[in-house]
């Protein structure tokens, strides 16, 4: 690939990934309880994660290089995985009631 | 200004924060985290007043390097220290 | 105004909010994680300051260990220990607020009026990389030219796991039980942070990295282990383990006296260096390991029994 | 003890290994020595199992995967940037087909991670599941997970 041509999509996957980081933010901050923010992280951040890597690896020099910036997603993806399950886990387990619709109520 | 002299302002905040801190604050813990913020205030002016000029300095970085595991170390005596204090305060009431 | 300062000074600004939160957080939990959150904007600071070795350091140990000693402590101190923040009841409250302001105005003036360092430290270091073994001028540092003040940094460690363990009362066997999802992510992620660890090492001696780092990632995993249930409890280090935790600190002192017949302390010969600094990180990269998943495991004995399984 | 599997997981940690150091080779002693460690702890803390994984099922399970988790993330940031979050939250209860171990362990990690899941509990074969929306065919969703995950690990269900 030409350099400009890897300039041009590791911007748009950097920009990609940003923006999603900023939803998973936004919805951090907008949702009502703990169990909707966790969904907002780990949904969000870790497709933002995706793309952060994906557009430092399409400039990265070599093949390894690459596929070591690369690697972070699957990692990252389980630990948060993981973590997600156990504050969703302890929340339940402080008795705290997920938030409902006024209407659900 | 530079990024280092910028650091190094913010880390002499901090260390005055972490200081009065240290000082007024009632609970163990709360000392031991001010005693860290103190700590953290010292390493940014170690490094960053060595790299006003933009040069990095790799000497107060390896110092910095050991000094943060020196921190956890003291942190984690502390800590015990905290436990066994809380639980001798237990056994004399 | 460029946007790089903008950057940093918003940083500046996080930095010091996040540990004022940590100090005046209504209670102790919240407070620990401010000062967690306090931890990783140090870290990005670090990265803004060409330091990717403290930053490293700073996202394991200072963010990551100690945020886990500490919430650890909330645990079993109770809310209790971190009370009264705002420190009403301290008789030196309004004369230390007073006097602070003052200290910050003087410290602002003298970082300002810093005279320039005699010794271009910098310009030094770069002169004698080449007797040094090394291509990666904080290890340089760390290993070599200030090799004594690491060898005793080493030894304070040490000596700092003597205190606790001392203090530890009589830890009851760690009957940890957790979810069976943290015990498959342990299981799972603990042979790659191996490779992890041996990969830093390695990068050590040209790029950023060495033993401390790959120690803290060692330390990371036997945290995790012992979170699963999945390590036995460390109650009192048996003859094993007393070795692993002494065996760094032991070979950089015989790497250290080594020469002394015909040169200074801690003085290798160029053409040797390389091979004792690998020598002796990699001593230390086990041994810093072992000491500071000690500092958690030892301390956190009585832990986590309150815990379901599942 | 079989030779396969030890084979199998060396070669994945020197691959690792390969990887960080960007293939450099002067790094083969702490690299050989990190490799035999790791191989050695995996052995230790996961013993080889007699599955049947398909290789071709993996493949077709990480497409089918990136391609919901990127379904989850542009739910999610819709969601988020809505002018009044349209969230339906609620917890289900979804008996599961698949067995005890780590077919369960990945239906949850998977969950976690697809459009509107997310577990709370497991209490044997019990899933609790908070959704985001449950005006959603969430438990046709989650019953198409296990069938995938069933598949890839030849498992029955």
């Amino acid at each position: 690939m030409p350099d400009s041509a890897r300039e041009f999509f590791s911007a748009v996957f950097l920009v990609i990934g940003a923006f999603f980081y900023l939803a998973g933010t936004v919805g951090l901050l907008r949702f009502p309880d703990v169990y909707t923010r966790l969904h907002a992280l780990t949904k969000a951040d870790n497709l933002g994660l995706g793309f952060l890597v994906l557009g430092l690896a399409v400039q990265a020099e070599s093949l390894a290089a690459a596929l070591k910036l690369l690697l972070i997603w699957p990692l990252t993806l389980a630990a948060s995985a993981t973590v997600g399950y156990l504050i969703a886990r302890r929340a339940r387990a402080l008795g705290i009631s997920p938030w409902l619709r006024p209407e659900d109520r | 200004m530079s990024t280092g002299l910028l650091y190094a302002l913010a880390g002499v905040l901090l260390f005055v924060m972490g200081m009065a801190g240290a000082i007024i604050m009632a609970g163990a813990l709360r000392k031991i985290l001010a005693f860290n913020i103190m700590g953290s205030g010292a390493f940014l002016v170690l490094v960053g007043l060595a790299q006003r000029d933009g040069i990095p300095d790799p000497v107060p970085q390896a110092m910095v390097l050991t000094g943060i595991v020196v921190a956890v170390a003291s942190t984690a005596l502390a800590l015990a220290l905290a436990r066994r204090l809380a639980a001798d305060g237990d056994e004399e009431r | 105004m460029n946007l790089a300062l903008v950057f940093d000074l918003l940083l500046a600004l996080m930095l010091l909010w996040s540990a004022w939160r940590a100090l005046a957080a209504p209670n102790a939990t919240r407070a620990v994680v401010m000062f967690i959150v306090f931890g990783l904007f140090l870290t990005l600071a670090w990265g803004r300051l060409d330091a990717p070795d403290i930053a490293l350091a700073e996202a394991a140990i200072g963010a990551g260990l100690t945020g886990a000693l500490l919430l650890d402590a909330v645990r079993t101190l109770g809310e209790s220990a971190g009370a009264d923040a705002g420190g009403a009841r301290s008789p030196w409250r309004w004369p230390v607020l007073a006097f602070s302001p003052l200290l910050a105005v003087i410290l602002v003036v003298a970082v300002l009026e810093a005279p320039q360092q005699l010794v271009d430290l910098p310009a030094v270091v770069e002169r004698n990389m080449g007797l040094s073994g090394v291509t990666h001028p904080v290890t340089a540092v760390l290993l070599n030219f200030r090799g004594y003040d690491t060898l005793l940094e080493v030894a304070v460690l040490l000596a700092a796991l003597f205190g606790l363990l001392a203090l530890a009362q009589g830890a009851a066997s760690a009957a940890t039980r957790e979810s069976f999802l943290l015990h498959t992510l342990a299981r799972l992620a603990t042979p790659p942070m191996i490779v992890v660890a041996g990969y830093l090492l390695w990068a050590g001696a040209h790029q950023p990295g060495g033993a401390f780092q790959a120690a803290a990632v060692l330390a990371a995993a036997a945290v995790l282990l012992h979170l699963a249930g999945l390590l036995p409890a460390w109650v009192a280090p048996g003859r094993l383990l007393r070795l692993g935790l002494a065996g760094g600190l032991l070979v950089f002192l015989a790497v250290a006296i080594l020469p002394l017949a015909h040169a200074p302390l801690l003085t290798y010969p160029p053409a040797w260096a390389g091979a004792l600094i690998l020598l002796v990180e990699t001593a230390l990269t086990v041994s810093l390991g072992l000491v500071l998943a000690g500092l958690f495991l030892f301390l956190s004995g009585r832990s986590l029994r309150d815990e379901e399984t599942r | 003890m079989r030779v396969a599997p030890v084979l199998r997981r060396t070669l994945a940690f020197a691959l690792l290994w390969w990887v960080l150091v960007e293939g450099s080779s002067v790094s083969w002693g702490i690299g050989l020595a990190s490799v035999g460690l790791a191989t050695f702890a995996s052995l230790r803390l996961w013993p080889p199992a007699h599955w049947r994984i398909s290789y071709a099922g993996v493949a077709a399970f990480a497409g089918w995967f990136l391609l919901e988790s990127a379904k989850g993330a542009v739910q999610v940031a819709a969601l988020a940037f809505q002018r009044r979050p349209d969230l339906a939250p609620r917890i289900i209860e979804i008996s599961l087909a698949l067995p005890a171990g780590a077919a369960t362990v990945l239906i949850v990690n998977v969950l976690n991670l697809l459009p509107g899941t997310m577990c709370t509990d497991v209490e044997g074969k019990i899933l609790r599941v908070h959704v985001l929306d449950g005006r959603l065919p969430v438990v046709e969703e989650v019953r198409a997970a296990e069938a995938r995950i069933a598949r890839m690990l030849g498992v029955t269900q």
